[in-house]
């Protein structure tokens, strides 16, 4: 078995051994605790020059990663936590993203910048957002959001290897997930989406680590007799519509899963979509379950009903279909305490 | 150095180490579950700027700030109990640790993006200049923070405006593992670098809390008669993990000759030493002093732990404020 | 007659009266043109204590404003486009639209930041950018886009004396539109959206200089005897939701216009929002008429068919109501080049 | 100074001026429609740096980049027929006279947002670094960008890494309308201020192009030799309005000495004034050298205008690159 942050470090080495002009620098890259494990080593087997540390310098150093693209190097910028990125939206927005656009094609971009979405255990309101909808908004920007273990190396390697920016959204509570070692030398294309589980009663599309929890969910679910389509998007931009609307087709239910903030977020872009491509075929109001509309607190008595869980999705799954369901099953499977990723988990970070 | 201040020094520093180490000893209780960086061993800087501070000072720090936030005067069981998740925190659990505030001392926020409360102590100094007196603002930044742009954005302003406004950087050579010299150029220290801005810059030994006393008295004084901002850089060294209760040094990301001067150069013992050595202090007083400090921390324990936490219905309150806070000018 | 420029001008000069805690500064906010007029006089009127220009340091001047508001002031600040305030969604993001809920209601942040639209005449990719969506996506930010020059000063004087920090997002093309001199002393409620025509074929929502071009197509409509509701939403944070239920809910058609780029944008919202609550209501699905998913170029040749305007959306109407409609009322009264507000303006801002 | 490279420097400037003063001629046909930005007055610091630089050097600019684009040897053609909005523009027409990009000659891009092409610029230096090798990367500022953090934020890394880069700074002492005095304290020259970072720093009249070249050839020495960043400022002066093609004097922005004062040191007079005296140029070369160049002019202002535009389906392409463009390392 192999966890999620293995893979995303081994895509890293592989990408680094297969081509001279990657380069992968980050706060913290080369420190002990390897960026959660993801960087481990790679310093000491790629040298100073390829693999390094830089100053708390975000804005700039997304500017340097873009020189350095223009100077023919593929460069991976990492961000602890996805906030820290806020101060690097001009180089990101007005340079990376327009570049090839804006000087007529003559020449792309070709930088990969994993942000990390923290959540749980105090992370608070400056450490927790999903502002994955910015990315998405954003002509020329590449947005991608892994949440199978067995995905995250062949999507990195499709998204250092792409020629544009591509915002590469990690999960903080799926570092820790595990698969089997799968052969993922491969890159995965980006732009489709993985049919998870197979259903007629309701179309669930998922990203990132609501995936998880969707996966729980259809899966209790189907003991009780309702199966689902679960489509985990991996990439939202570009964004796998034909997946999306063929299941819809069949169901004729959508129900819409996210981990940032409701309004104006990614959920908002899938419904209206899918309004406009399958309104015959509805046969609800598309739905969403998303972050709220408000910060993720520090305290924990604050952060309880805060994310969407697995008992969430399938009571309202219930609702859609108007079925009794039983949360009961995922309720009792439940192990850890509500702001950990399990229970090996014990703080800070 | 008068007795007092020898006292309040002496104080200040051991309150805040008491408060720091009895953190770390409760943390894997899991009860403080919020990141937490603590500033055992950098306690002299807090201390000397808390004894030049006036309570209408108005001071921001970053995500490492319990010893500027009790300096300051702020309030040590809201402090704790902001840590605990609990209602009574200074921020009814909605912050913790790094989000600490007490404005009726002064202490206007600190906040968890290196450099962000930067501008915001600028503008709190925009604020002063335009309301007249000689109350300064305080920005108290790490050596991470120099290398952020909104730093050299807001000290340019301030020095354009000759703002109220002084920078105190506790330099402890790190950033979480990572070592000054993969950051910045080491060749000149940075209050040298600052220099060029030209505004007053000076440094100390951030562990010997008299002559960062001496210091810092010394660039308030400008300050407050208009002479514009200043910078100053002390350095010191965090004895623990940078985030979490723990000792890391097993990592070995730090050399062990620098973790063995610094932890043997204890500002607590250094000062102590040498104010008992000349009779400025003596040792009872010491010991009546602890005892008090360990009183106040452990009934703030107990404070935040028989506090109740926020209730759910907040979770998603505070969001829009319906009215001004701060009142009319 | 009074342009939206004096109106903004007007409502400045007031707040600065009213209140001593009134700042107002901004690249070229003293300069001789007074940013597009809006800040003429000013500080010559008020001292430059509180109207003054400032250093190119978009980021900083936010902090600043903030820790002025925590001071017990109401900053007014100006981005000559919105384009550069991305420098400074840092400030704006983690510090002022977070303040008030991360402290726990300790202290808010009046903070009004106005930031100004491009389009047209070559302005190109990073002068045009009409990010809304990224701002109704925070929680804890109000967003306010007039689109009449007599809600101008009313909907200025609101967001300056609110207590949250507001993004007051100004045309470029809507500075020179005219007035009949309201009396507009009277702040505008945040969160009103104006019925600005009333029909029952089709709910046209719309926002900023969009509303100008949705009104010629509406009036041009009525007299080809197809009526519809017109409503000019003026804030989109708060967002009067009831106002477009009721109108949908008579005309069963949602047509939704926006300056922005279309996908992961504010039409989106609308249309998930309005499907969920309206689903049964809706006779159509919702459509949506908004810039396209790429940057607006420098070339007029390039631009010609960029931007939405009133034949787009009287022909769109026409579409949802299967009725042929005539644009050529439209195109005849079309007297400028496309990518210029009027036959006034001779570039090149 | 040779009589090569005295031509050189006097034919740079004249050229610049020459298609600078035309564009403004013809800018009133509303036939060029896009923000465009002179140099004229400025053209001593991009003559100088064109008869230094290498095509093989990179360099990058930003809004007011026809000088610095034309040096580094841009194509002429293409950069007229991109103000011109035209397919043969050196953007497609999609960017305008903000947007210039000459790959074949080393000129890597000018962008439109005040600071945004510094850090491009010093990852350039870190990609020319790590490949070896004695070229160097360029960046051309204003006195502006020194006001913003990005500035200060890569010039550290620059230092840090020792990466070949040469910072040059046209100090004109507006920012827009505003002077230099309403955003940064003026106390210390901008290169005092930059000093302090360590790097090799100098100054000059920005309108002696002999000057001008013999600091930037020292500075291009040392930074060959692997010295490091330097930082150059040059005070100089605009001529016409902030963004397009008028006189502005009028609006009394700038006072009256200082307009008069360094009109009257017009650097292409300055310069061949001189070289005329002493024998280096004769009055017959620079009627030729002009009388090239106005045709050379000419010809390109004619082809930008029978240029086809790019046709509507452009308008949507180059989003998204299919490969990459650079090929591989
Ligand atoms: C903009 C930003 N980048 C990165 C981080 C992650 N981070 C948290 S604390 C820290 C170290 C800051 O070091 P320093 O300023 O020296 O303070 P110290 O921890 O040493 O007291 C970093 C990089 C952050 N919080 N914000
Ligand atoms: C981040 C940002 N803020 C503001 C502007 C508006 N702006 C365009 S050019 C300019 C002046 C820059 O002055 P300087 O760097 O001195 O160059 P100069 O025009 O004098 O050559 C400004 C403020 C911008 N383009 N980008
Ligand atoms: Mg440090
Ligand atoms: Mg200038």
């Amino acid at each position: 078995m192999r966890s999620f942050a293995n893979e995303i470090r081994d895509g890293l080495d592989q990408a680094l051994a297969e081509d001279p002009g990657v380069l992968v620098f980050g706060l913290g890259v080369p420190d002990p605790k390897g960026v959660f494990g993801t960087t481990l080593d790679l310093q000491e087997k790629y040298g100073e020059k390829r693999v390094f540390d830089m100053p708390t310098s975000e804005n700039a150093m997304t500017g340097i990663a873009i020189g350095a693209a223009l100077g023919g190097f593929k460069p991976v910028l990492t961000h602890q936590r996805l906030d820290f990125a806020l101060l690097s939206m001009d180089q990101l927005v007005n340079n990376a993203a327009k570049w090839h656009f804006m000087f007529g094609g003559k020449r792309s971009v070709p930088i990969t910048i994993r942000m990390i979405l923290g959540r749980g255990w105090g992370q608070g309101p400056t450490h927790s957002q999903n502002l994955q909808s910015w990315f998405a908004h954003i002509p020329g920007l590449k947005v991608v959001m892994p949440a199978l273990a067995s995905d995250a190396k062949g999507l990195l390697l499709s998204s250092i290897f792409d020629p544009n920016p591509v915002i590469f959204l990690e999960h903080r509570w799926l570092h820790n997930a595990q698969t089997e070692a799968a052969d993922t030398n491969k890159p995965i294309p980006l732009g489709e989406a993985n049919l998870l589980r197979e259903g007629d009663a309701v179309t669930v599309v998922s990203v990132s680590y609501m995936t998880i929890e969707a996966l729980h969910a259809v899966d209790v679910l189907k003991e009780q007799g309702i199966s689902c389509d679960l489509i985990d998007l991996r990439s939202i931009s570009p964004i796998d519509w034909p997946k999306i609307e063929k299941s819809v087709k069949k169901t004729g239910k959508l129900l819409v899963l996210d981990t940032g903030f409701k309004s104006f977020g990614i959920a908002a872009e899938i419904m209206a979509h899918i309004t406009e491509t399958c309104f015959r075929d509805l046969t609800l109001p598309p739905a969403r379950l998303t972050a709220p509309d408000y910060s993720e607190s520090t305290s924990p008595a604050l952060t309880k009903d805060y994310h969407i869980r697995a008992e969430h999705i399938a009571a309202r799954i219930g609702d859609m279909t108007d079925r009794d369901v039983s949360i009961e099953p995922i309720l009792n499977a439940r192990g850890a305490a509500h702001d950990v990723p399990g229970n090996w988990f014990t703080g800070p970070f | 150095m008068t007795p007092e201040l020898t006292k309040s020094l002496a104080h200040g520093m051991r309150r805040i180490r008491t408060v720091e180490e009895t953190i770390a000893a409760r943390y894997s209780e899991q009860e403080m579950r919020c990141p937490t960086h603590l500033s055992s061993g950098q306690e002299a800087v807090s201390a000397a700027a808390g004894a030049l501070l006036r309570h209408s000072d108005l001071a921001v720090s970053g995500h490492r700030a319990h010893a500027h936030y009790l300096a300051k005067g702020g309030s040590l069981n809201a402090m704790i109990a902001e840590i605990y998740g609990r209602v009574t925190g200074c921020a009814r659990g909605k912050g913790g640790s790094m989000h600490l505030i007490d404005e009726a001392v002064g202490f206007m926020g600190s906040t968890a993006i290196v450099g962000g409360t930067v501008p915001v102590g600028v503008g709190l100094g925009y604020s002063l200049m335009i309301k007249g007196g000689d109350d300064i603002a305080c920005i108290f930044l790490g050596d991470a923070v120099v290398e952020t742009g909104v730093f050299h954005e807001a000290l340019n302003f301030a020095t354009l405006k000759n703002l109220p406004v002084l920078f105190i950087c506790e330099n402890n050579f790190y950033s979480v593992y990572s070592p000054l010299e993969v950051r910045q150029p080491t060749a000149r220290e940075i209050h040298e670098k600052i220099a060029g801005y030209g505004i007053h810059t000076a440094s100390g030994d951030g562990n010997d809390v008299a002559a960062v006393h001496a210091v810092m008295s010394d660039a308030i004084t400008k300050i407050r008669a208009g002479g514009g901002p200043a910078f100053l850089e002390f350095s010191t060294f965090r004895w623990r993990e940078h985030c979490g209760p723990n000792y890391d040094d097993d990592l070995g990301y730090r050399p062990d000759p620098m973790i063995e001067e610094w932890t043997a150069r204890d500002p607590i013992s250094l000062f102590e030493g040498k104010a008992l050595a000349d009779g400025r202090l003596i040792q009872g007083e010491i010991d009546a002093m602890q005892q008090e400090i360990d009183t106040e921390v452990n009934a703030a324990f107990d404070f935040a732990r028989s506090s109740e936490f926020p209730p759910a219905e907040e979770a998603d309150m505070h969001v829009f404020a319906d009215q001004m806070t701060g009142g009319p000018l």
